[in-house]
């Protein structure tokens, strides 16, 4: 066991309760603050295996965590906005009350 | 793995299940701030000292700040409904099921067992000029991303000038 | 100035980024649309200057620039740029007159609410005249070409709200278009055959010996040799341009766009393009075999069928003039007149000297029209003959202007530069050794037009007010001098045509040895310029003597008849109708297009409609044949097949729940499965 | 025997040779950790008397008066009233977000502070990738302490002080990110200490090259502060505890210590605001003159830092508070577009740098005084040049 195993255990569990957030919690919010936390689990994944990964000097994952940063901050906005509009029209921010698509 | 990275680990984790436990939004959500600034520590502590920090200026300072203010305008503090989704059974199951499948994956994983190689040196300079020359595309496309976000996240969020849905904002005279 | 000779492109675009801006001008901003084109065209006449100056160094040819545009294939086609002598001038009196053109119809358009758009037009216009007169390549003269003809089109069309405007608009866009067809003909040809469309390439140019030794050595039908074929297709083009038989019939009715509109096109600028195409390509049009395969000569078939057309066609416009009772269609059938002179100097005396009276037309028919244009302004928009008069009283800045150009045209010697131009073109026809025949026409046309000048002078200015001027009942205003916007063009345009004979008389022909470049030899004054000085003269005195006989003013009289209708109606009708060519258009081509059309509509009704009728028949018995079948043998089983289809899907649209969490948790089993399948298959490597 | 100048790093040096070796860099931190929170706590007490003079000697009253030479140990009665006063945490209150809140304040600019090099060579935290980043980083987590203290309370008035506070908080810390921005653009690094250094370069008549020196830099330098005092709260754009309209904004709940912690917080982010603006732009620890080098350097530092401040109080005994929507208006039509084009100037300032130092400046000023002129007309129009008339 070397010092990456411990990122991608810790990863694994972030990623685990963001997932778990999505699929259990019922307020839109949280389900926002799981898709976060998967997204920074992911993130996490990125910076590990550039520290120990073969090839470090390449910089590729240290890019690749700075753009998921700010997509998970482009993210954060519109959901918070598209969650704002829900609750104008429904009057509650469950995300089980936006069922427009039921088949 | 050494004391300092349990340490910040215990504190993300923790801060995490939180986050995503805690009935309260506001608590949830500053949990959420508490586990991110911990991640950004532990990028620190690989190293990657810009990445950490921006993780910090970014979540902790715009994002957490984000959700509380949503939070607020949907009033949505306390919980009026009840916690969990219709079938959270089958969430929890479906959720165990994939956490037990990356867990697998990484102890079967063979990069955990070798050794691994001293800290690389870099500076901001390499990021930036890394950035403006082998990432410049993409930085151009989060630029355009982020434009985007921003005009769409105002578009969405403002109120429809329709009178049958803004009974509860006062109609001007 | 080296720098502008390889950069004369700068010259159109100028106009062309003021016509841009202008396009996008909301309509209110008159002020800036009109300061904006003026200010372009200004500059560049200023660019336009400097470019001249350039080209009057001793030794001076040409400058040329191309580069290319796009390659097809083995076909590269190139942009080019040439600044010469004939470029040069052609720049100047463009831009001068276009100036003055521009000035006086913020004047004349004052009160038009459409004013930002005619400004962006004349811009537009102006761009494409002059990207047309620096054009190195065929290619390019030929899309300016086009340009200039939607520009014409724009703005004879301009009060598109009056059903004639509209329809001169269509009539002078077509006919004009049949010309191109020919030009576009020559142009394929040319490439063809010489795989350039560049005029000069050092040497690789299409109008350069090479090439020329290859194109004169080729016969085609009738023995003609490739070069004559091509020089006659590309004189269609110019013939429908420049309004020569048989493709006249668009420029007369083209008065009905605006006067300044028809100053600058239709007069001064557009339709001296195909005379200007023509000198353009002289060494085409006059290549010949000769002893080391290629010679010049300018008794080539080509020459001598513009020659005759250009003759034919001065006589037969200034005919039609003497019996016009329009102001501008007399103007208009004038141009023509003098547009078939201009060809007649090009095919007999060469290129200098058609372009020599080209140039001086250019000047004193833009004043004439300008001219024109303060008399219709000051009469509220009258333009009929008969109905004005005695006007030198109310507007005599105008008149003198127009007399001046009323002079120049006419050939009144001495002082006026029209007699010198003319003289030139006359000179070179009697020299001309394939026939003497254009002579006696042009010698014919120039008292005709002395004649019709002379009778629009005595019934427009001279005599008493008669018409609208004289009677109360509608006399809003009595007719006022125009403002100083648009009689200071005038003036400047009078002063320009009288100064321009200094370089044009046979004595000192600055302008022709010039435009000749200094290759040539320049013309001298022999015996035989003395005789046909006098008889020129003679031509003109009597023109003016016949029309000042017939139409002089009775003190007293107003009368509003033409004495030449009265005593010789039946001729002064078909002169007036212009010999029914457009009639005669009218019951032939058109009918023959409306019969074709007729014709190939029956045919569709009745041929390919019973076919597609037939067909339709037998499809639908078919048809009813496969539904039987379908109803009786098919359906049942098909029935069954929805049924279960049916059940089935409503049963997993039970999924679809339209709630995410359910989505959610499908995505994440998923993911789930993906991700064991990825790592099982890594596990077994 | 050192110099005066690098005394305090003497001092610390012999301390931690006092040490086993195990322990000396433990020591050393340690030492410098107190030092700083020591020293500008004590420069808070300071200044909150100095303020209160100030502000009397404007509104023409004497101000604290009473206790010790001439009122000026009013700090210490404040402070040991604000420690024996009852904390009181009210029952609406979410007990565990408002006993964390204050802290949150304090910490961070504390934090701020250790990368702030005070002196030639005395610096407690000498990050030199990203100095600037990490100061920003964490002056980022106050708006989370603000937002904890505005809500905990379970009081409308702090809520609305929180948002006000937060809203005023994210839209000028774009101004103030971007000003700084010339400055890490012209030198390269985002380390505090090589910014100081990049300005100690000697122009003629032995003036030290400070980035104020420049078109950029004294634009910037006024943007920054402007912002600066958005992000400290201070007047005019002290909003979030505008006592006339909503008590003390987000701190209304709190009493006692707490309360005093706050204050703590709101000084101590002001003097590294500061700081920051003074190492940015003018020159940091180094005297405006060569010939002033006799003079310590750490001396510079809090004597322009003092300066600073003071302008500050001055400001606020100066101009009324603005409007919310005046406050946005100005961040985001005018203070945002200007700092873009003050960085568009930097560069350009960065490409002309084989020019002639004057046609330099003149294309540099020329440049901002056009942006200057149209961004700000819009306020211009809108607020029109007032007459005032008099009594007679």
């Amino acid at each position: 066991m070397n010092p990456l195993a411990g990122c991608l255990l810790l990863s694994c569990l972030l990623f685990a309760s963001g997932l778990g957030a999505v699929l259990i919690r019922r307020n839109a919010i949280v389900v926002l603050i799981g898709i976060e936390l998967m997204l920074n689990a992911a993130n996490l994944n990125f910076i590990a295996f550039w520290r120990y990964g073969p090839n470090p000097e390449a910089l590729t994952g240290l890019m690749a965590a700075l753009f998921a940063l700010a997509i998970a901050a482009a993210e954060a906005a519109v959901g918070l906005a598209l969650i704002i509009s829900l609750y104008r029209r429904h009057h509650r921010s469950d995300i089980d009350v936006a069922e427009e698509l039921k088949g | 793995m050494n004391a300092v990275f349990a340490l910040l680990a215990g504190l993300t984790l923790g801060a995490a299940l939180a986050a995503v436990t805690l009935r309260n939004l506001v608590h949830a959500a500053l949990c959420l701030a508490l586990a991110l600034a911990g991640l950004g520590l532990i990028y620190i502590h690989l190293e990657a000292e810009f990445v950490g920090l921006a993780q910090i200026l970014v979540y902790v300072g715009a994002v957490a700040i984000l959700i509380v203010f949503a939070v607020l305008l949907v009033r949505g503090a306390e919980l009026p409904e009840g916690r969990v989704s219709r079938a959270p059974w089958w969430g929890a199951g479906f959720t165990a099921l994939f956490a037990a499948t990356l867990l697998w994956a990484v102890v079967r994983s063979p990069v955990i067992r070798q050794a691994t190689r001293p800290a690389p040196t870099v500076t901001v300079r390499a990021i930036g000029d890394q950035l403006m020359r082998d990432y410049v595309v993409p930085l151009q496309a989060i630029g355009m991303l982020l434009t985007a976000a921003t005009l769409g996240a105002a578009l969405i969020a403002l109120p429809r000038r329709d009178p049958n849905s803004s009974a509860h904002q006062p109609t001007p005279p | 100035m080296d720098f502008l000779a390889h950069h004369v492109w700068l010259i159109p675009l100028l106009p062309l980024v003021a016509a841009g801006l202008i396009a996008v001008t909301p309509r209110p901003q008159r002020q800036f649309a009109s300061s904006l084109s003026i200010g372009a065209l200004a500059a560049a006449f200023l660019l336009a200057t400097l470019a001249f100056a350039a080209t009057l160094a001793p030794g001076y040819t040409r400058t040329i620039s191309n580069l290319p545009w796009f390659t097809a294939g083995d076909l590269t086609l190139h942009w080019g740029w040439i600044l010469d002598p004939i470029s040069a001038a052609m720049l100047v009196m463009i831009t001068f007159v276009g100036s003055l053109i521009f000035i006086f119809s913020t004047g004349y358009l004052a009160e038009d609410p459409n004013y930002t758009r005619f400004f962006g037009f004349l811009s537009l216009f102006a761009a494409a005249m002059l990207g047309l007169v620096i054009a190195n390549s065929l290619l390019v003269l030929f899309v300016c070409w086009e340009l200039v003809g939607v520009a014409s089109y724009l703005l004879i069309g301009f009060w598109f709200t009056k059903p004639a405007a509209a329809a001169a608009a269509k009539k002078a866009f077509i006919t004009t278009r049949i010309g191109d067809l020919g030009l576009f003909t020559a142009m394929l040809w040319l490439n063809s055959e010489t795989g350039t469309l560049l005029f000069y390439d050092s040497g690789r140019g299409c109008l350069e010996s090479a090439a020329l030794t290859s194109l004169v050595a080729q016969t085609t039908v009738a023995g003609l040799t490739f070069t004559a074929a091509i020089s006659l297709l590309a004189f269609w083009g110019a013939a429908g341009k420049s309004g020569q038989l048989p493709l006249h019939v668009w420029l007369p009715d083209a008065m009905e766009g605006p006067t300044p509109v028809s100053a600058l096109i239709h007069a001064a600028t557009m339709v001296a393009a195909g005379v200007f195409l023509t000198a353009r390509l002289y060494p085409l049009l006059s290549a010949t075999p000769g002893a080391e395969g290629l010679t010049f000569s300018n008794t080539t078939p080509a020459l001598i069928t513009i020659a005759w057309v250009g003759a034919a066609t001065a006589v037969f416009a200034a005919v039609c003039a003497v019996a016009q009772h329009d102001l501008k269609r007399v103007l208009a059938y004038s141009t023509v007149s003098q547009l078939g002179l201009m060809f007649v100097g090009v095919a007999t005396g060469g290129p200098a000297v058609g372009l020599v009276h080209l140039l001086t037309h250019a000047f004193f028919k833009a004043l004439l029209f300008l001219g024109a244009g303060s008399v219709i302004h000051a009469c509220h928009h009258e333009q009929d003959l008969r109905r004005l008069g005695g006007l030198r009283r109310g507007l005599p800045v105008t008149f003198a202007a127009y007399a001046v150009g009323m002079m120049a045209l006419s050939g009144v010697p001495i002082l006026f530069s029209g007699f010198w131009s003319k003289d030139a073109v006359l000179h070179g026809a009697l020299a001309w050794p394939a026939s003497k025949g254009p002579f006696v026409l042009c010698v014919i046309g120039a008292a005709l037009t002395a004649f019709y000048m002379m009778r629009q002078m005595c019934f427009v200015f001279l005599g008493e007010p008669r018409g609208v001027n004289a009677s109360d009942a509608h006399a809003h205003l009595p007719p006022h001098e125009s403002p100083r916007v648009m009689t200071v063009p005038l003036v400047v345009l009078a002063l320009c045509t009288l100064l321009l004979s200094a370089v044009c008389t046979p004595f000192w022909p600055a302008l022709e040895h010039y435009l000749a470049g200094p290759k040539a030899t320049p013309p001298s004054v022999t015996a035989g310029v003395w005789g046909l000085l006098v008889l020129s003269t003679v031509a003109t005195a009597t023109g003016l003597g016949l029309a000042w006989f017939a139409y002089r003013p009775v003190r007293g009289s107003a009368s509003s008849a033409d004495p030449l209708a009265e005593r010789f109606p039946a001729v002064f009708g078909v002169l007036n109708r212009a010999f029914g060519v457009d009639a005669l258009y009218a019951a032939t081509l058109t009918r023959w297009g409306r019969g074709l059309g007729t014709a190939a509509a029956w045919f569709d009704r009745w041929v390919w409609a019973g076919l597609v009728d037939l067909f339709h028949t037998l499809g639908q018995f078919t048809g009813w044949i496969s539904g039987r079948v379908d109803e009786d043998a098919l359906n049942g089983g098909f029935d069954a097949g929805c049924e279960a289809t049916r059940w089935s899907g409503r049963r997993l649209s039970l999924v679809h729940n339209g709630q995410a969490p359910r989505y959610l948790r499908i995505v994440a089993l998923g993911a789930t499965v993906f991700a064991l399948l990825l790592f099982g298959w890594m596990e077994q490597k | 025997m050192p110099s005066l100048d690098q005394l305090p790093l003497y001092l610390k040096d012999q301390i931690v040779a006092l040490f086993p070796t195990p322990l000396q860099p433990w020591v050393g931190a340690l030492i410098a950790i107190g030092t700083l929170c020591a020293l500008f706590p004590a420069l808070f007490a300071f200044t909150t008397v100095l303020e209160r003079k100030t502000l009397a000697r404007i509104q023409n009253r004497l101000g604290p008066n009473r206790v010790g030479p001439a009122g000026f140990l009013q700090f210490a009665a404040d402070g040991i009233k604000s420690l024996t006063k009852e904390d009181i945490v009210p029952r609406n209150a979410d007990r565990v977000v408002h006993f964390l809140a204050p802290f949150v304040v304090v910490v961070p600019p504390l934090l701020a502070l250790a990368v702030l090099p005070i002196g030639r060579n005395l610096v407690a935290l000498d990050l030199k990738e990203t100095g600037l980043l990490y100061f920003f980083a964490v002056g980022a987590s106050v708006e989370v302490g603000v937002f904890m203290a505005g809500w905990s309370g379970g009081n409308k008035y702090s809520l609305l002080g929180a948002m006000r506070a937060l809203a005023q908080l994210i839209s000028y810390e774009l101004p103030l990110i971007l000003s700084a921005l010339t400055v890490v653009m012209l030198t390269g690094s985002l380390s505090l200490v090589s910014m100081v250094e990049k300005q100690s370069s000697v122009n003629f008549g032995g003036l030290y090259s400070w980035n104020v020196f420049t078109p950029w830099g004294a634009l910037g330098f006024l943007l920054f502060l402007t912002a600066a005092a958005a992000e400290a709260n201070r007047s005019p754009f002290d909003l979030p505890e505008a006592e006339s309209e909503i008590i003390a904004g987000y701190f209304t709940e709190y009493s006692g210590f707490k309360f005093a912690l706050f204050f703590l917080g709101e000084y101590l982010g002001l003097f590294a605001v500061c700081g920051l603006g003074i190492t940015l732009f003018l020159g940091g620890w180094l005297p405006p003159f060569t010939w002033l080098n006799w003079v310590p350097s750490w001396l510079w530092f809090f004597g322009k830092l003092m300066c600073l401040i003071f302008f500050f109080v001055w400001l606020r005994g100066t101009l009324p508070r603005l409007r919310m929507d005046q406050l946005m208006q100005f961040a985001w039509q005018f203070l945002f577009p200007l700092t873009l084009i003050n960085a568009f100037v930097a560069g350009v300032w960065h490409f002309t740098a084989s020019w002639n130092f004057a046609l330099r400046w003149a294309l540099g000023a020329g440049l901002l005084a056009l942006a200057y002129t149209l961004l700000s007309r819009p306020f211009t129009q809108a607020f029109p040049r007032r007459t005032y008339r008099f009594a007679p």
